[in-house]
């Protein structure tokens, strides 16, 4: 089990009713650890219109995931 | 947040992308690109409209991730600044509470010639657009409200 | 001359392309084309650069026969306008001389949405540098000076 | 004979040392205009290059000329 700091954005931080948490989890990828917390952004599947961070870093869905990672999960965007 | 950020209010030459919570000064970000050098300034501005989408809208709440939406945009510029071969670009996106007609983005390019500064201007808007950490919520004069392109996040009811 | 105009120096709604013999004042000219229909203004500048076609450039001096330039680029406006839908465009060039720097032209564009805003910004740029009546001598800082794109004009001494 | 205001602008202004004067021609087309005062505006072919305008309207090289017209000669324009 990883201990994962997950920081929610926008809608995801609505419907999870805070803009950060610590999770324990052994999920493998973002993908995994997104689906695992469906209950808290409320949303499905985020390919194609989410996108996701590790560590302050743009990630994919596939990015595999450490200990004591940072993890931001971004629902779409839309400035300007 | 788990990270304090000291995010710059103006862009400068080395962080030509700024996110702001207070008005864009759009005449001082003009006089920031002056350049003897520069035949030609194109500048792109988004204001707070009042519909979208068939909808009447009061007025925007903008959330912004500012230290990746900062270093995402000074990567699109510089990648858009090469390709292009313009002289210089600054950037503002406003974070926060926004009425009609308030300005939400500034981008402005200077170069030698006019052609690439209004490629490059309109390619960093498109980019900023879609690349960014930054999520728009429309208040509308029927009092309810919404998250701009969230459709396809299921709601929680359903998850 | 042998007919007195009365050229505006600041465009309008009804008569959107100026000419003027004092700097543009960008900052007003934003301001009259503020608009809460409007999500997008794009604005190009030429400005005075410090080198053409290899040669140093000091500064610049424009003649524009302002009766014609006034109308044509009227009709310039009022074509593109309709062309693309957007809601209002201003325009001003400058007469007289200019220092290096110098904003010559400045066209400013509003709409709903970005796309057609940059695409009338260039269209009516483009057109206004080769249809108005309007000529640039430069001086160079070899003390030289010259109509620009005159060279196709016989000199005096072959005719 | 016609009598026919011509207005010179930029280099023709500066070659021809005025801005305007009165003459007498024939011409019948503003290009019959613009060559017989050749040694004014020192021109050889003003198409392709040159523009016209006859009575401050938008004029061409094949335009016809009548009595108290007044005829602008616009060397290449180079706005912005």
């Amino acid at each position: 089990m990883k201990t994962i700091t997950v920081n929610y954005f926008a809608l995801f931080r609505e419907r999870a009713g805070c803009d950060s948490e610590a999770v324990r989890s052994d999920a493998d990828t973002t993908l995994a650890l997104f689906l695992q917390l469906k209950d808290r952004h409320g949303t499905d599947d985020p390919r194609g219109h989410c996108k996701v961070a590790v560590n302050d870093v743009m990630a994919d869905w596939q990015t595999p995931l450490s200990d004591g990672d940072r993890v931001l999960f971004f629902p779409p965007v839309a400035g300007g | 947040m788990t990270r304090t950020t000291r995010a710059p209010q103006l862009p400068t030459r080395d962080v030509p992308m700024a996110i702001s919570n207070v008005d864009i000064d759009t005449t001082a970000l003009r006089e920031h690109l002056f350049d003897h050098s520069a035949g030609a300034l194109v500048t792109f501005e988004g204001w707070v409209r009042d519909h979208n989408e068939g909808r009447e809208v009061l007025a925007l709440d903008y959330e912004v991730y500012k230290p990746l939406a900062i270093a995402e945009g000074v990567r699109i510029i510089a990648e858009v600044s090469e390709r292009y071969g313009v002289r210089q670009v600054l950037a503002v996106h406003r974070e926060g509470s926004l009425t009609l007609g308030g300005c939400a983005v500034w981008v402005g390019v200077v170069s030698a010639h006019r052609d690439e500064a209004f490629k490059a201007c309109r390619d960093i808007i498109d980019r900023i657009k879609v690349e960014l950490p930054i999520w728009k919520k429309e208040h509308y004069s029927d009092g309810d409200s919404g998250w701009v392109n969230c459709e396809r996040c299921a709601s929680h009811a359903h998850g």
